[in-house]
C-alpha cells in the first residue's frame, strides 16, 4: 500500500485530515469568493460608469 | 475566447458564420441547413435543445419503461424491448438517471429556456456570443452522439450507475463494459463544456444586453434564476472535470487515482462528484422555480409577493449549495463527524427553499386566479415539490439517513423534486409560451387531459416507491425475488402498481405530442400577448422575428409584475409602456 | 411506523424508528398546513367576474411576516430535527461500544465472506469459522463487524437493524450493532457493485445462547473443509 | 407596441453598441477561468490530500526521481516576466502606441520559452522514470502541469493571434481583452502548481 486509502475521510493520520479539512474549506469559498470578487468589480464599475457621463449607452432608439 | 466577442459583433450579428451576410433580408436567402443547423438566432439555438432534450426525454422515458417493467413482472420478456438481463439491467437504469439530468432537464431548462428567453425578456436582439452559442450546441449535440455511441459498442453501455462510483467504473474487469464506461465519462464531459459556453454567454448577456431602462431589479424572475443557475454550475463543475479526467486515466491509461492498490483513494471520486453533484440540483431548481414565478403571476394577475426576497433566497440557496455536497456520504464511510457538520448545512439550506415556496403561495393570496394549463403545471409544481422537499429532511438528517440511504425512499424523493423541476415546470414553460415560440394556440382541453393523465398517474408511481423505501426496498436491483425480506406480502404489488403507472403516464405523453406539433402547425392563430403578461416577450411578435423587437428594442420603465396596479384600469402594466 | 412492516432488531433500530417518526410528525404538519393554505387559496381567489386582483408588492414588513414567521419557524424545527438526527447518529455510528465478538464481513463481487472467531473469540487463529453469504451471532451479545472490500464499493445493510455502512476497497471500517431478538434476516449490499448487484443477499442469523453454542459445536470440526469462495472475476488482489 | 407587424417586412433594428459597465470579452472570459480555476482546484486539492495521506517515505515512492524545483524556479520567472510585460502591452495597445505589438511579442516569446522549458524538464523526467502510471507523483504531476501546459499552449495560439492581428492594425480590443484575461489566469495559476506540486 503506498498511501492510506481513507486519506479523504478523515479519520486518517493527522497530516491526512488536516489537508482534507483544509481542502475542504478551501474548495468550498473559493467560488464564492472568486464569484463575489466579480460581482464587487461588476458593481464598482457600475457606480464609475454612472458618474462618468455615459458616452456609450444610445439613446437615440426608438422606444 | 471568440472571435465575436467585440461590442459590434455583440450587436445585431445575423452572420452565418463568414460575415458576408450582415443585413436583415439575409436569413432569407439561407438554406435550410443553415438557418436551422448552422443558424445563431438564439431562438434557433433554443428550439434545437427544447427538441434535442425532447428526443432524449424519449429515451429516458423508454429506458424506464423497460427496467420498471422487469422490476414488476421479472423474467418477462418487456413488449418492445425484450428480455432485460442484468447487464441490460444497470445500462438502462444508467442511461435512465444520466440521460435525465444531463440531456434532459439541464439542456431544456437552462439551455433551450435560456436561450429563447434572456433576450427576449430582457429585450434584446440578440446573444452577445451567438458563435460560441452554437458552438455550444454542436459540442451538445456531439456529447449525444457519443452517449448513443456507447450503447452499440462491444460490451454494451455503461452499467456503474450516473454517479459512476470507482473502483466499479474505472476497470473493465469490474464493469464489464470496456467502451461503454470511457464513452460514458467523455460524453458527460463533453456536456458540460457545451454549457459552460452556454452559460458564459447568459451572464454576460444579462450583464451587458439589457433594455435601455432596464435595472437589475427590473429583470424578471426566471432570467434571474437561469443566470444564477448558471453562474453555480460554472463554479462548481470543475472539480468534477478534474474527476472525470482522473477517472478517463484510470480506465484507459491505467494510472490509480482513484485505485486503493497504486495509492489512490476511490471515496475522493465521491467528494469531486458530490460537489458538483449537490449544487446541481439547485442549477435544474432555479430556473424551474423562475418559471413558476412568471406563470404564477400571470394567471392570478397579482405582483409577486416579495420579488427581492426571491432573489435573495436564490443566491442563499446557491451559496449554500456549496457545504453540503457530503450529505450524499453519510455512510459512505468518511469521518462520522463530517456527518454532523454536513447535516446541519442540509437542513439550514431547507429554508431559503421553504422561504421561496412560502413566497409562492404568498402571491396566491387576493389573486384572480384562471386555471389555464399552464397555470395548473405551475400549481401542481408547488404542490407537488412541496412533498419532494420535506421528504429531503429525512435524508439530510445523518441519523434517518442510515436507515433510508439508497433505498426506494430516496428514489421517491428525489424524483419528487426531479420530476415537478424536469417535466412539471417544463411543461408549464412550453404551454405557457407556446403562443411566443409559434404564434399559435395550443388545444386547452387535450392540454387539460395530458394534464390530468400525468399528475395522477406520477403520484400512484411514487407514493408506492416512498412505502417500499420505507421497507428496505433499495435501489438498482434487477430482481428482488432474491431477497426474502423484501417478497414480503403486497411488496410486489406496490412494485406492480408503481409500473402500471408508469405506463399510464408514458402513454399520457403521446397526447402531449401529438398536441403539442399539431398546434405549431395547425393551432389557431395568436395575436402577440395573449395572456396580457407584462414581461418584454410579449411585447415582440410572435413569433418574433430575427432580431426580436422589429421597431426596435423596448425602453423598460418599470419592473416586470406590475399586474392589477390600482392607479391603471387595465389589469396589466408591459414594462416597456411609458405610462 | 416502520417496525410494523420491518421486524425491529438491534438495540438502536428503535431509536432510528423513533427518529423517523419525529421527523414525520414535523414535516408531515408542515407539509399538510402548507397544501391546506394552498389549496384554499386556489378555490378562494379563483377569477370572479368584477373582482380584481389586489396589489401586493409584500416589500413592507407587515406583509412580510406572512413569509419571515413560518420561516423563523422552519428554522426551529430544523434545530429540533438536527438534535435528534445527531443524537441518534452518534449512537450508531460514533460510539462503539465494549465488544462480546467481532467479526470480519469481507464482500467482493458478488459474495459475501463472514468470518466468525469461533470458540475462542479470537479473529484470525486456526478455528475460526468461515462463511460465505451467512451470519450467525448471539442475541443479546455486542458485535463489532470490521468491512472489507476486494474488488469494488459494497455496503453492508442490514434492514432489520436499520444499519448500513459501505464496504470500501483498501480499508477497513469498523461499527457494531446489538441484537434483541433471534430471527433470520436479509444482509444486502446496497450500493451498485457491478452486473450481479442483485444476486448478492446474505442473512443474518441470530440465535439464542443455546442454539449459537450448538452451531459453534456443529461448525468447529468442519472449519478446515472449508475454503475461500471461489473467484468470480479477474480483478482479485 | 402593438405587435401585428409582418415580421418579413419589418426592418432589422439599427445596430447599436450596447452600454457594457465591463467589456463582454472580459467578463465571458472570468466567468471561464472561475470555472477553470475550479478545475485546477479540485485537482490539486485532490493531489494535496493524497499526498497526506501517503505513508512515511512513501512520497516519492522509492526510487522515482524528485522533481526539479529549483531549475523549474527560473521557468516561474520568465511566466511571471511574461505576464508583466503583456500588461504593459496593454497599456501601450490602450494609448495606440505603434511598438504595442513588438512588445505584445516579446511576452509571447516569455511565455512560449515557458513552455518550451517544461517540454525538455518533461523529456528529462520521462527519461529518468517518473512516468504517469508509475507513481502517485507522476499521476499527479502530468495530470496538473500536464493541464497547465495545455491551457499555457491555447492561451499562446490566441495570443500569436492577437500579436499578429495587432501588427496588422486589425486587432479587436475584445479579443484581446479576453485573451489577456486568459493568459493572466494561465500565468497566476503557475505559481499556485508550482508551491504545491514541487514541493
Amino acid at each position: 500500500m503506498l498511501t492510506l486509502a481513507c486519506a479523504v475521510c478523515g479519520g486518517g493520520p493527522d497530516p491526512a485530515r488536516g489537508s482534507y479539512i483544509v481542502m475542504s474549506i478551501i474548495i468550498s469559498l473559493l467560488p464564492l469568493a472568486m464569484l463575489g470578487g466579480i460581482l464587487a468589480w461588476v458593481i464598482i464599475s457600475a457606480r464609475a460608469a454612472e458618474a462618468a457621463p455615459q458616452k456609450t449607452d444610445d439613446g437615440g432608439l426608438p422606444s | 475566447m471568440s472571435s465575436t466577442a467585440t461590442p459590434e459583433a455583440s450587436g445585431h450579428s445575423h452572420d452565418d458564420g463568414h460575415g458576408h451576410d450582415g443585413h436583415a433580408h439575409g436569413h432569407a436567402e439561407q438554406n435550410f441547413f443553415l438557418k436551422y443547423f448552422w443558424s445563431t438566432d438564439h431562438k434557433i439555438i433554443g428550439f434545437q435543445y427544447l427538441f434535442t432534450g425532447m428526443f432524449m426525454a424519449l429515451i429516458g422515458g423508454f429506458a424506464v419503461y423497460a427496467f420498471r417493467m422487469q422490476i414488476a413482472f421479472p423474467g418477462m420478456s418487456v413488449p418492445g424491448y425484450g428480455r432485460v438481463t442484468a447487464t441490460d439491467y444497470n445500462a438502462l437504469v444508467t442511461t435512465h438517471g444520466s440521460v435525465m439530468i444531463f440531456w434532459v432537464a439541464m439542456p431544456v431548462l437552462i439551455a433551450a429556456l435560456g436561450n429563447y428567453l434572456i433576450p427576449l425578456m430582457i429585450g434584446a436582439d440578440d446573444m452577445v456570443f451567438p458563435r460560441l452559442n452554437r458552438l455550444s450546441y454542436q459540442l451538445f449535440l456531439l456529447s449525444i452522439v457519443v452517449l448513443i455511441a456507447s450503447f452499440f459498442v462491444q460490451g454494451g453501455a455503461f452499467g456503474g450507475a450516473w454517479t459512476s462510483y470507482p473502483p466499479l467504473s474505472a476497470k473493465p474487469e469490474y464493469n464489464l463494459t470496456p467502451l461503454g464506461a470511457p464513452m460514458w465519462l467523455v460524453a458527460v464531459a463533453l456536456e458540460f463544456a457545451a454549457f459552460l459556453l452556454g452559460g458564459i454567454n447568459f451572464v454576460t448577456t444579462l450583464m451587458n444586453s439589457r433594455a435601455p431602462g432596464m435595472k437589475m431589479f427590473d429583470v424578471p424572475i426566471v432570467i434571474w434564476m437561469i443566470v444564477i443557475a448558471s453562474i453555480l454550475f460554472m463554479a462548481s463543475v470543475g472539480p468534477l472535470v478534474a474527476g472525470a479526467i482522473m477517472l478517463l486515466f484510470d480506465q484507459t491509461v491505467g494510472t490509480g487515482f482513484f485505485d486503493p492498490k497504486k495509492g489512490g483513494d476511490p471515496v475522493l471520486w465521491q467528494h469531486l462528484f458530490w460537489f458538483f453533484g449537490h449544487p446541481e440540483v439547485y442549477v435544474v431548481l432555479l430556473p424551474a422555480m423562475g418559471i413558476v414565478a412568471e406563470v404564477i403571476t400571470t394567471f392570478s394577475r397579482k405582483k409577486l409577493f416579495a420579488y427581492k426576497t426571491v432573489i435573495y433566497t436564490a443566491v442563499g440557496t446557491g451559496a449554500l449549495s456549496f457545504f453540503v455536497w457530503a450529505h450524499h456520504q453519510f455512510i459512505a464511510g468518511i469521518d462520522p463527524r463530517m456527518a454532523n457538520i454536513f447535516s446541519v448545512t442540509t437542513l439550514l439550506i431547507s429554508i431559503p427553499v421553504a422561504e421561496m415556496v412560502f413566497v409562492y403561495i404568498a402571491t396566491l393570496f387576493g389573486g384572480s386566479i384562471r386555471l389555464t394549463t399552464p397555470m395548473l403545471w405551475a400549481l401542481a409544481f408547488i404542490g407537488e415539490f412541496l412533498l419532494g422537499g420535506v421528504t429531503g429532511i429525512f435524508l439530510g438528517s445523518s441519523g434517518a439517513d442510515i436507515y433510508f440511504h439508497d433505498t426506494y425512499f430516496v428514489i421517491a424523493h428525489f424524483h419528487y423534486t426531479f420530476f415537478p423541476i424536469a417535466f412539471i415546470a417544463v411543461f408549464a414553460a412550453v404551454t405557457y409560451w407556446f403562443p411566443k415560440m409559434f404564434g399559435k394556440y395550443m388545444n386547452e382541453a387535450w392540454g387539460k387531459v395530458h394534464f390530468w393523465g400525468t399528475i395522477i398517474p406520477f403520484n400512484f408511481i411514487f407514493i408506492p416507491l416512498f412505502l417500499l423505501g420505507a421497507r428496505g426496498d433499495h435501489r438498482r436491483i434487477y430482481d428482488y425475488t432474491h431477497f426474502p425480506d423484501l417478497m414480503k406480502p403486497g411488496m410486489q404489488d406496490l412494485r406492480v402498481l408503481a409500473t402500471l403507472s408508469l405506463v399510464v403516464l408514458l402513454a399520457f405523453q403521446v397526447v402531449f405530442l401529438v398536441n403539442y406539433f399539431y398546434s405549431a402547425f395547425k393551432g389557431p392563430k395568436a395575436e402577440a400577448n395573449p395572456w396580457k403578461a407584462n414581461t418584454l416577450e410579449w411585447q415582440a411578435p410572435s413569433p418574433p422575428p430575427h432580431g426580436n423587437f422589429p421597431e426596435g428594442l423596448p425602453t423598460v420603465y418599470r419592473g416586470p409584475y406590475e399586474y392589477s396596479h390600482p392607479d391603471r384600469q387595465d389589469d396589466h402594466w408591459p414594462q416597456n409602456s411609458p405610462s | 411506523m416502520i417496525s410494523k412492516y420491518v421486524d425491529s432488531v438491534a438495540t438502536f433500530s428503535g431509536d432510528i424508528d423513533h427518529l423517523i417518526w419525529v421527523i414525520t410528525a414535523i414535516v408531515g404538519f408542515w407539509f399538510l398546513l402548507a397544501e391546506a393554505v394552498f389549496f384554499y387559496l386556489i378555490i378562494r381567489y379563483a377569477a370572479r367576474d368584477g373582482v380584481r386582483a389586489q396589489y401586493v408588492a409584500g416589500e413592507d414588513p407587515k406583509e412580510k411576516r406572512w413569509v419571515a414567521v413560518p420561516h423563523y419557524l422552519t428554522l426551529a424545527f430544523d434545530v429540533w430535527i438536527i438534535f435528534s438526527a445527531i443524537s441518534v447518529w452518534q449512537e450508531v455510528k460514533q460510539t462503539m461500544p465494549q465488544a462480546d465478538e467481532t467479526v470480519r464481513v469481507i464482500a467482493q463481487q458478488w459474495a459475501w465472506t463472514f468470518i466468525h472467531p469461533g470458540a475462542d473469540g479470537q479473529l484470525d487463529t486456526a478455528d475460526d469459522i468461515r462463511l460465505v453469504d451467512e451470519l450467525h451471532v448471539e442475541k443479546g451479545k455486542t458485535i463489532h463487524f470490521e468491512l472489507q472490500s476486494r474488488d469494488v464499493l459494497h455496503s453492508f445493510s442490514v434492514p432489520v437493524f436499520r444499519l448500513k455502512q459501505d464496504v470500501i476497497p483498501g480499508r477497513t471500517i469498523r461499527g457494531w450493532f446489538k441484537t434483541t431478538q433471534a430471527g433470520a434476516y436479509d444482509i444486502q449490499c446496497t450500493e451498485i457493485c457491478g452486473i450481479g448487484h442483485a444476486i448478492m443477499p446474505a442473512r443474518i442469523i441470530i440465535e439464542s445462547p443455546e442454539d449459537h453454542a450448538a452451531w459453534l459445536l456443529s461448525q468447529t470440526p468442519a472449519t478446515a473443509a472449508l475454503t475461500t469462495p471461489t473467484t468470480q472475476t479477474g480483478g482479485m488482489p | 407596441m402593438d405587435a401585428t407587424l409582418d415580421p418579413a417586412r419589418s426592418p432589422a433594428p439599427t445596430p447599436r453598441t450596447r452600454r457594457q459597465v465591463v467589456p463582454s470579452a472580459v467578463l465571458g472570459t472570468l466567468f471561464f477561468v472561475v470555472a477553470e480555476v475550479m478545475l485546477f482546484s479540485g485537482m490539486i486539492s485532490a493531489f494535496t490530500i493524497s499526498k497526506a495521506g501517503a505513508l512515511p517515505g512513501m512520497w516519492p515512492m522509492p526510487g522515482q526521481p524528485r522533481l526539479p524545483a529549483e531549475a523549474t524556479a527560473l521557468n516561474t520567472v520568465l511566466l511571471l516576466l511574461s505576464g508583466v510585460v503583456l500588461f504593459v502591452s496593454q497599456r501601450l495597445f490602450q494609448k495606440k502606441s505603434p511598438v504595442a505589438h513588438w512588445v505584445t511579442l516579446a511576452a509571447w516569446a516569455l511565455g512560449a520559452s515557458f513552455v518550451a522549458l517544461q517540454g525538455v524538464e518533461w523529456t528529462a523526467l520521462l527519461a529518468s522514470g517518473l512516468t504517469l502510471t508509475s507513481s502517485p507523483l507522476g499521476s499527479f504531476f502530468y495530470l496538473i502541469v500536464g493541464g497547465h501546459a495545455l491551457h499555457a499552449v491555447g492561451a499562446l495560439l490566441a495570443l500569436g493571434w492577437a500579436w499578429l492581428q495587432m501588427a496588422r492594425g486589425k486587432l479587436s480590443p475584445g479579443f484581446f481583452f479576453g485573451t489577456q484575461t486568459f493568459w493572466y489566469f494561465v500565468v497566476l495559476m503557475w505559481p499556485v502548481i508550482y508551491a504545491r506540486v514541487y514541493f
